[in-house]
């Protein structure tokens, strides 16, 4: 096992149903911890909910890349068709404003759709192939399949080690492990 | 030339020559040896056994197997694809050389073309030619522009021997029984024979030439048969002139249609057939009285009858036509003579009341314009016909108005078919120790009751001239290769009777020699070249003034050689000249099958069939390229319980051939035309296996038609390649279109969609601008347009105008574009899958009932739209529309999506589905406009305007600091067209022509309701029938039996 | 109450509404996850597979044989002619991409429609849409005469100064279908993360851990990494809606812009869609039936969903149907000509026997069946069903590119179109394509999003009572 | 029990993402400098020609004029590679026995052309017109660059599409007198190198150089320095073509200190067509 650098990333507790950990949850972000996540293998809002954790930017993220994309391609027929090599076309204007519509929505999307996948990766700060959870066994074993954690951390101002472990198992958990980092 | 090449290098090339010397064409040309693409008949792409097998098996294999291009190397393809990839223009080309001269001609400018004036010479006279040369190879073939005979035009034929010069398979060395020799040992062994025949005045030497048409050639004749006077000199040519001779015996007729209000033709083919004697002017004279340049006032036109027994462009243009079977024809005449007062016994003959009401009103109408109207006889047809046609001129006192003789214009006039057969008789009887054949083919093409192979055999020594070892030179002793005209100097006279100086343009390619080196080799001067020979000739005329004084004999000969025909050479003209009376014999029993054998119109008798263009070509009216076929009329073909494509065994007093059926509308019942010159076994690679050879069936007896023939279907099938939509979809009628059920589904919608507008003259007057009105009439609206109409008022605009008055659909355009824009053969098996690459193409569609069909002949090539669908679709921007309104392909731009074609409602553009364009065949890039793209594979093409022309044109005016005249640029169509039925130019310019055809009320655009603003529009037909005469309707729908 | 006897003897159905069950009962998350995980974490590979991988690896062989023939000699090995320039390989490119819309649909419109059925059969109905428009995207590409050219079609600054050419729907095609290819690959993808999570944690092999660790970059269920990640998902099902819907109202564009008889048409982008989401439904339930009977997914792949599945293509073949109907209408009402002609032709030229077989393929056989639940929910008779209808779009494509094409305006260039045996190589090969990378998804990526079929499961559920619980 | 990754991973993942967006990005960029660089163009490269032909001296040093080797430049679209017998014109007499004449006397023995690399090698589809070019003010060096100063020829441009577009588009700024075309030390009028130009009579229908006349001397001094196109000038004296003096000297004449000026000038008297259509496809492509 590595050698722990800063000593312990947390306190790790697990539970069966997500009931209980949303109740854990709840319990302890009113205790007034702060510095704690929740782990379940589907998504759990109620989870996110008790921790503080309300609305994300995801969507903005996804305008913006969505409007640089209308306005990237558009421009660029603009300036092709019009100032480039302006030719004459089957008698058309320079300016075909409505053919150049489609590729501009092709793009709007295309740019909104990697926006939205890669700013959720960034946000997320994925990848991150290495975390200290995952020193736990328990977790290893149930975070994505059928079991519920609760992590207390340690860089928490109110951590200590004991007193969150007796916190933790006021709600009857399946275990609660110390997670090195 | 032919895609069907052995494997080679596949670089790019584009024609462009420049300075590429004679000895290095010559370096290339070596180690092409012609035999080396002969194959044994039976691997022959055409043969029906072959094409049967093919189809039977597995029809979609049918081109793969058969295709030429398919059968090209693999890497070979993979060469020119990166080469094209190459000139993306991403890649780097390879290091290219530059050969400049070591000593420069005086007069070369490379890149400027040079023009040189010659003739084609030709048996029904010679064709007067301006011929472009690009670094001293000629590189396109016109007529020329100053001669009074054909004013610049010419005709498929003229235009085909460009390719015919630069034919790879052409003989290439002198050879003896197999073995390549020495010219000069022939001559050798040629002298000595001659020493040896002195003794016997010659006795035992004979030659047998094509028709002479060069009074040179004539005149060493005349000379050596002075020095050998019991030698032999025989002309024979399948297609000849006998009937001429019979009636006329040395005398020529020429007709002017000039002042002809009336004309009509006897079987005469005078409008598509450049084989008839005056083709060029006889149609330009026939087209200017249909112009209606005046307007709808007081416009008068000439009035053209037809009666004939096969379907040519001549009949179906006609007002009135007559549809009757070969032997019927003289009887007719004669029955027309006597209406119309000429003394002639009349065969009875139960005549249909069409027929009598028919003569009627024609001998009526010729009455009525005596001395205004011209009987023109057929030269295919019985002596009699002739005969009497002339008389009747005479009778009407036509002669010395629309009539006039001369002297015959070719120097030995014979009646060839008499003289071959005592030519025979002399070999059977073993007289003849030497045949000497000049640039003929008698093994071929002699009627087959001679059997000439095998009196040909009882000769000691044959001696075989031609320009190819065909099926003669490949088997006589001595195979010579005769020069091209455009490699040896000779002389020939035209139509009218004036002499030109065929003058070459190029050294010969290979080591050939010219009939004039043979017969002077029986002359003192042996060695005397052709070009003294020619001099010396005209050595006489040319050394005296016009008013008789000696003049300077070189400043007259350069003259004459700068002019194209000297002066002063024409033959006397007669107002009359004594007729043979030749009383017409009766005609066959209705139910006896008659075969008649016609030069064909793109190969005539075989002598193109090596030229990939000419093969190509579709027939006029049947659209059948690559082949010639059975032609008969509906109803015969299913008496006969046959099918199109069947192949049919025809067996004739004796003979039989196997030929594949076609249904030909408009034909006579009970009738077969079967066009000459086809079957070919070692024509080369090209012409070699391509349709039957109705010469098999052809005797001496039966020159022009053979009656009583039975007809017996055999198995397989023959795929016909023929280029546009069938005509035999019936069902017309089932749509909701006009008839009896037996009209073209094609022609009632042409017409209905207002493809084809036409009109009487009596409706024209009545309504000029009828072109533009009605519901089927739809006119071009410019106002009718969602976005601003681009401007193109300022600077030039380019235009054309078509005139199907005038248009007769002669083909003569579409071969002259072959040349001009470097276009791809690309073979039978694409040309059937509907790949032919012709720029150019006219449009026939049959009107009424197919039987008696009416026909509208329309010359289709890009229309240049001003809102072009093409551009609107073409992802990469490949063909755009220029300022001056040119719709431009750029090649190199294309990636080849096709959907510009299939945007185009008028199907003109034509795309290299595979490598069509030869880039191995050294002779063929020396023929190739340096001025056009050769395109490669995977890329569109279509008619251009000629724009190299065009960019000529402007980058001279633009140094002159002027404006481009009217006519200054003259398209490739336009340029060969001997009706002057196509007119380009600048539309801004107010004088121009095409613009004043523009403003005609006669022009319409076709498809104008789709709105693409054609720059090319049409001048809707008017036509000048006969009140006299409705419509002959019959029920011809084909019944069973 | 008749329902609640037909409960009782019917297990399949949920005892609550009485319809047909998304999920058999009694799984719960661990069983969910080992049955779908463990398909792909056994090491044994059953003989089925491979035979069919062989199979299917032969036929795409023979793709890439006659792909590689078509580069040497040209374009001019297929039928096409003129007049009819576009001939299979428009066609099969049009008909693979309707194909891949139903998978996009699955898993974009029935998100949003919060459709719950869909969740068993998004992730191979994505799949399907990937390697369909892989399929679609071969053939514009080899179609061209000049394929070491066709990058000309995208803008890209170069020496020539010269640029594509916007205003025609050939260029709008090659972004709406790279846009389209990008767009379901990243969604697919980014479903896929979560359950990659759980194959690393599953995994035994430390092989397969790495593999699957990379490709979950690392996921461990942070609620609030879930939080964005439903965003996400939710914003690309909402992009990929009016994408899907673009994508083949632009191809249809390819014919509705241009002017010919029988393509230029008002009508086209309608029931060009629709018959996309049709021929896709029919061709997902081509796979759903064997995929559900060889790997035994009755319990997750249920009939509701073939069910629904019918009542879809039963309500996209009925516009689809309309559309034909408005074409012959239009063709009278309007009183054209180039109309008229064109459906008579269409109808009784030549060709016609294409149009009849189109006819009774899409319209004649199932919307007269596809009405019985008792056939809807009959797996075999759905799974002809589906071939026949693939069959008839395909022919929808054939009849609307090559019978218009071949007798167009001037009767002098009629002509037509006879396919070569390179043409049908070259289609049956893409089936090989198709079904090669099908069988790889199969084998080693799970068909079936776990964790959005956990959350239907009633365990997922968060208990209401622990709200008022102190 | 370990983790499958150690720590460093996650830093691994990250720069792995972003060095592929770099090298995505290198990667277009260093195509698209590859496809104008001299690799591809041959931009600058002196080909290995068999005789080491040096411009620098005939033109610079000897001072022959162009045309007296390139002879068609004026009258046709191709400017003419000279003869052997060119060269032997005076190599008959001088350098009798160089050995590096050994080809040129080799090829003027046996007949065979001297076989010299293409220099400026357009692609075959492009149909480029030399004679136009010079009758219309384009100067030799404006595009074959100071061949004067070149001992052995190489390409000065790119001669890629770009680049004919960019004088295309823009004629005004490569414009120079028609007298002054084969000037290959020819600068741009500035402020203190201006140039005079005179319109005889703007009269069309004859050659361009005709109507129009300029000198670089202020023509108020005394004998104005003229040249017209159409007079051949002699080697050396490229300014004192004997036509000069039957020029009127009561000609008007306007001072140009700028090309711009001077372009705008000359693109009027020349008749050159508008961008328009210099650009458009058909100029350059058949």
């Amino acid at each position: 096992m590595a050698l722990p650098r800063e000593g312990i990333y947390g306190l790790l507790a697990e539970f069966e149903t997500p009931t209980e950990l949303v109740i854990a949850a709840k319990a302890a972000h009113d205790a007034g911890w702060r510095r704690l996540d929740c782990y379940s293998p589907y998504p759990l809002e109620e989870a996110a909910e008790v921790i503080g954790f309300h609305r994300n930017r995801v969507p903005l993220v996804t305008l913006i890349g969505g409007l640089m994309g209308l306005c990237a391609m558009f421009s660029l027929e603009t300036w092709i068709s019009t100032l480039a090599y302006p030719l004459n076309i089957a008698g058309r204007p320079t300016y075909s404003w409505p053919a150049f519509i489609v590729p501009a929505y092709e793009w709007t999307i295309l740019f909104a759709g990697l926006s939205a996948a890669f700013g959720m990766l960034a946000l997320n700060g994925l990848p991150s192939l290495y975390h200290p959870l995952f020193n736990a066994p328990s977790f290893r074993n149930g975070a994505t399949v059928d079991k519920f954690f609760l992590c207390l951390e340690a860089t928490d101002p109110k951590f200590d080690a004991s007193e969150a472990k007796a916190f933790l198992e006021g709600f009857h958990p399946n275990s609660v492990v110390e997670v090195e980092y | 030339m032919t895609p069907k090449t052995e494997a080679g290098t596949g670089a790019m090339e584009t024609g462009k020559e420049q300075g590429l010397t004679l000895a290095e064409v010559r370096r290339n040309l070596q180690g092409v040896k012609g035999k080396k693409y002969w194959r044994s008949i039976d691997e022959l792409a055409g043969t029906p056994e072959f094409e049967a097998a093919v189809l039977r098996e597995f029809p979609d294999a049918a081109q793969e197997w058969v295709d030429p291009v398919s059968r090209r190397g693999f890497l070979k393809l993979m060469g020119a694809s990166m080469a094209m990839a190459g000139l993306a223009g991403c890649t780097k080309q390879p290091d290219e050389p530059i050969y400049p001269y070591v000593k420069a001609p005086e007069d070369l400018i490379l890149g400027k073309p040079m023009y040189f004036a010659t003739a084609y010479p030709f048996a029904s006279g010679s064709v007067p030619l301006l011929v472009k040369s690009d670094a001293f190879r000629p590189i396109k073939v016109d007529g020329n522009p100053d001669h009074p005979y054909n004013r610049g035009t010419s005709d498929p034929y003229t235009q085909g021997t460009l390719l015919d010069l630069y034919d790879p398979d052409r003989a290439q060395e002198t050879t003896y029984r197999g073995d390549n020799r020495e010219w000069t040992e022939f001559m050798m062994t040629w002298r000595e024979k001659l020493i040896a025949a002195k003794a016997n005045g010659g006795a035992d030497i004979a030659i047998l030439s094509t028709t002479v048409a060069s009074p040179t050639l004539a005149r060493q004749w005349k000379e050596a048969q002075a020095l050998y006077p019991k030698a032999k000199f025989v002309q024979y040519d399948p297609v000849n002139r006998d009937t001429v001779r019979t009636v006329l015996g040395t005398k020529d007729v020429q007709y002017s249609l000039t002042g002809a209000d009336v004309i009509l033709s006897l079987d005469a083919d005078f409008l598509s057939g450049s084989s008839f004697p005056g083709f060029h002017r006889l149609t330009r004279e026939y087209s200017e009285r249909r112009k209606l340049a005046s307007g709808p006032e007081g416009a008068t036109m000439n009035r053209l009858y037809t009666v004939e027994s096969s379907t040519t462009t001549t009949g179906l243009k006609a007002e009135h036509r007559l549809a009757l079977r070969p032997s019927e024809i003289p009887a007719f005449t004669a029955a027309l003579a006597a209406a119309l007062g000429v003394s002639a016994p009349v065969p009875s003959y139960g005549w249909t009341d069409a027929q009598t009401q028919y003569l009627k009103a024609v001998a009526a109408d010729l009455k009525a314009n005596a001395g205004k109207c011209v009987v023109i006889a057929g030269e295919q047809q019985d002596p009699s016909v002739l005969s009497l046609a002339l008389r009747i001129n005479e009778a009407l006192g036509n002669y010395g108005k629309t009539v006039s003789f001369t002297d015959a214009i070719n120097p030995m006039p014979t009646v060839q078919l008499a003289e071959l057969k005592g030519l025979v008789n002399d070999l059977w009887s073993g007289k003849v120790d030497w045949l000497l054949m000049l640039n003929t083919n008698p093994v071929y093409d002699a009627p087959a009751d001679l059997n000439f192979v095998d009196a040909m055999r009882r000769a000691k020594t044959t001696v075989h001239l031609g320009k190819h070892a065909d099926e003669t030179g490949s088997i006589t002793d001595w195979q010579i290769p005769a020069s091209h005209y455009l490699e040896s100097w000779s002389d020939a006279r035209s139509y009218d009777g004036v002499a030109s100086v065929v003058q070459p343009l190029i050294d010969p390619l290979y080591k050939s020699h010219s009939a004039h080196e043979i017969v002077q080799a029986m002359l003192d001067e042996s060695t005397k070249t052709p070009y003294d020979a020619v001099r010396e000739t005209w050595q006489p005329l040319l050394a005296k003034s016009t008013d008789g004084k000696t003049a300077d004999f070189e400043m007259n000969w350069r003259k004459a050689l700068h002019a194209g025909w000297i002066d002063g050479s024409a033959l006397p003209t007669a107002a009359t000249a004594t007729v043979a009376a030749i009383n017409a014999p009766a005609p066959n029993s209705k139910d006896a099958i008659e075969v008649q054998f016609r030069p064909d119109p793109t190969i005539y008798d075989g002598r193109f069939a090596n030229v990939g263009w000419l093969q190509e070509l579709p027939k006029p009216v049947s659209s059948l390229s690559w082949d010639n076929a059975a032609l008969m009329n509906e109803a015969l073909m299913v008496r006969s319980g046959l099918a199109e494509q069947d192949i049919v065994e025809i067996t004739v007093n004796g003979r039989a051939v196997k030929a594949p059926v076609l249904v030909l509308p408009g034909l006579p019942d009970n009738t077969i035309t079967a066009y000459l010159g086809y079957g070919r076994e070692a024509a080369g690679r090209v012409g070699s296996g391509t349709g039957y050879n109705a010469a098999l069936i052809r005797t001496s007896e039966t020159m022009a038609v053979a009656a009583g023939a039975s007809l017996k279907k055999t198995d397989g099938i023959w795929g016909f390649a023929v280029t546009k939509s069938h005509y035999q979809d019936h069902r017309s009628k089932f749509f909701g279109g006009e008839g009896t059920g037996n009209n073209s589904l094609e022609a009632d919608e042409a017409l209905t969609r207002g493809i084809i507008r036409e009109a009487t003259l009596g409706e024209y007057k009545a309504n000029p601008g009828f072109a533009n009105e009605g519901e089927t009439h739809p006119k071009v609206e410019r106002e009718i347009t969602l976005f601003p109409n681009w401007d193109y008022s300022t600077g030039n605009a380019w235009g054309m105008s078509i005139d199907l008055n005038s248009c007769t659909g002669c083909n003569a355009c579409i071969v002259s574009c072959y040349a001009e824009n470097n276009i791809a053969v690309v073979g039978k098996q694409e040309v059937r899958i509907g790949r032919n690459m012709q720029w150019l193409r006219i449009d026939a569609y049959f009107e009424g009932d197919l039987s008696a069909p009416k026909a509208h002949f329309q010359p289709m090539a890009c229309q240049h739209c001003e809102n072009a669908p093409c551009e609107q679709v073409c992802p990469v921007g490949a063909t755009v529309h220029t300022p001056e309104g040119l719709n431009t392909m750029v090649y190199n731009r294309c990636v080849g999506t096709r959907y510009c074609s299939n945007n185009c409602p008028y199907k003109v553009r034509r795309f290299n589905f595979l490598l069509f364009s030869d880039y191995e065949t050294e002779s063929l890039k020396l023929m190739r406009n340096p001025d056009v793209t050769v395109r490669s594979r995977g890329v569109m093409e279509k008619c251009s305007y000629c724009v190299q022309r065009i960019q000529e044109a402007k980058i001279t005016a633009d140094k002159e600091n002027r404006p481009i005249r009217d006519g200054e640029i003259v398209t490739a169509c336009e340029q060969a067209c001997p009706a002057s039925a196509i007119t380009f130019g600048n539309l801004n310019d107010k004088g121009s022509r095409v613009r004043k055809l523009h403003d005609n009320e006669r022009s319409y655009a076709v498809l104008a309701d789709q709105n693409t603003r054609p720059r090319t529009l049409y001048l809707a037909a008017v036509t000048n029938p006969n009140p006299a005469l409705e419509p002959v309707v019959e029920e011809h729908a084909p019944t069973a039996g | 109450m008749a329902t609640k006897e037909f409960i009782t003897n019917d297990p399949r159905l949920d005892p609550v509404t009485g319809e047909l069950r998304v999920i058999a009962p009694g799984q719960s998350f661990r069983s969910v996850t080992a049955k779908i995980a463990d398909i792909v974490l056994t090491p044994h590979t059953s003989l089925g597979w491979l035979l069919l991988l062989a199979v299917s690896g032969s036929a795409a062989t023979m793709l890439l044989v006659a792909v590689t023939w078509l580069f040497l000699k040209g374009v001019g090995i297929w039928a096409i002619t003129q007049p009819v320039a576009w001939g299979f390989a428009i066609v099969n490119f049009v008909w693979w991409i309707g194909i891949g819309h139903a998978g996009t649909l699955i898993s974009a419109i029935l998100l949003l429609f919060k459709q719950g059925w869909r969740n068993s059969i998004n992730r191979f109905a994505e799949a399907m849409t990937i390697f369909a428009v892989v399929c679609a995207g071969l053939f514009p590409l080899i179609h061209v005469g000049r394929p070491w050219l066709a990058y000309w079609l995208f803008p890209y600054p170069n020496t020539m100064n010269v640029w594509p050419q916007f205003r025609s729907p050939l260029l709008w095609d090659v972004f709406a279908v790279s846009t389209y290819a990008t767009i379901s690959v990243v969604f697919w993808y980014v479903g896929l993360v979560p359950d990659f999570g759980t194959m690393r944690d599953r995994a035994k092999s430390k092989f397969a851990q790495y593999i699957y660790g990379m490709l979950s970059l690392g996921w461990r269920g942070n609620v609030k990494h879930w939080m964005r990640y439903e965003t996400a998902s939710l914003l690309l099902a909402g992009l990929a809606t009016p994408l899907v819907l673009s994508v083949h109202t632009v191809i249809s564009f390819d014919f509705a812009v241009a002017i010919l008889p029988g393509w230029h048409t008002t009508i086209f982008p309608p029931y060009f869609v629709a018959g996309a989401v049709y021929s896709g439904f029919a061709m997902v339930l081509s796979l759903a039936i064997p995929l559900r009977k060889v790997f035994h997914l009755e319990g997750l792949v249920t009939d509701r969903h073939i069910d629904n599945m019918g009542k879809v293509m039963l309500a996209t073949g009925g516009i689809v149907a309309y559309g034909y109907g408005m074409e012959v209408f239009m063709a009278w009402y309007s009183a054209s000509h180039w109309e008229f002609f064109m459906m008579w032709n269409r109808m009784f030229g030549p060709m016609g026997w294409s149009y009849w077989v189109l006819i009774s393929c899409n319209i004649a056989i199932p919307l007269t069946t596809l009405w019985v639940r008792k056939w809807r929910t009959n797996l075999t008779f759905m799974f002809v069903m589906s071939l026949i209808v693939n069959t008839g779009m395909w022919f929808e494509r054939f009849v609307i590119v090559v019978t218009s094409l071949y007798r167009d305006f001037l009767p002098s260039s009629w002509g037509t179109y006879r396919a070569t045996k390179w043409d049908y190589m070259t289609y049956a090969g893409t089936f090989g394509l198709f079904l090669t990378l099908f069988l790889l998804f199969v084998r080693f990526v799970p068909m079936i999003p776990m964790h959005e079929i956990k959350m239907m499961l009633p365990s997922a559920k968060v208990k209401t009572a622990v709200e008022a619980g102190d | 029990m370990a983790q499958i990754f150690d720590r460093s991973s996650n830093a691994l993942a990250r720069m792995s993402l972003v060095l592929t967006g770099i090298l995505v990005i290198a990667l277009g960029v260093t195509l698209n400098e590859l496809q104008r660089s001299p690799w591809v163009t041959r931009q600058g490269q002196r080909a290995d020609q068999p005789v080491p032909f040096s411009h620098k001296h005939h033109v610079q040093g000897l001072g022959l004029q162009c045309q007296y080797c390139h002879t068609s430049v004026e009258k046709s679209s191709y400017a003419g590679i000279p003869p052997t017998k060119t060269c032997m014109n005076c190599h008959a007499q001088i350098w009798t026995n160089a050995a590096l004449l050994e080809p040129v006397r080799h090829s003027w023995a046996t007949g065979e052309s001297i076989r010299w690399i293409k220099v400026h090698d357009l692609p075959d589809f492009v149909y480029f017109n030399h004679s136009v070019h010079v009758n219309k003010g384009i100067g030799c060096a404006s595009c074959h660059g100071r061949v004067d100063l070149m001992p052995l020829m190489y390409e000065q441009n790119t001669l890629q599409m770009e680049w004919c577009l960019n004088c295309h588009r823009n004629p005004g700024k490569n414009l120079r007198p028609t007298s002054e075309i084969y000037n290959m030390a020819w600068k741009a009028p500035t402020e203190d190198h201006p140039v005079w130009c005179s319109v005889t009579d703007a009269k069309t229908g004859v050659p361009t150089a005709e109507s129009v006349s300029c000198v670089t001397k202020d023509p108020t001094d005394s004998g104005p320095a003229m040249a017209s196109l159409d007079m051949p000038a002699t080697p050396g004296a490229k300014d004192a073509a004997p036509g000069a003096m039957v020029m009127p000297a009561s000609l008007s004449y306007t001072k140009f200190t700028s090309q711009k000026a001077l372009g705008d000038f000359l693109i009027d008297q020349y008749h050159i067509r508008p961008p328009r259509q210099l650009a458009s496809c058909e100029t350059c492509h058949r």
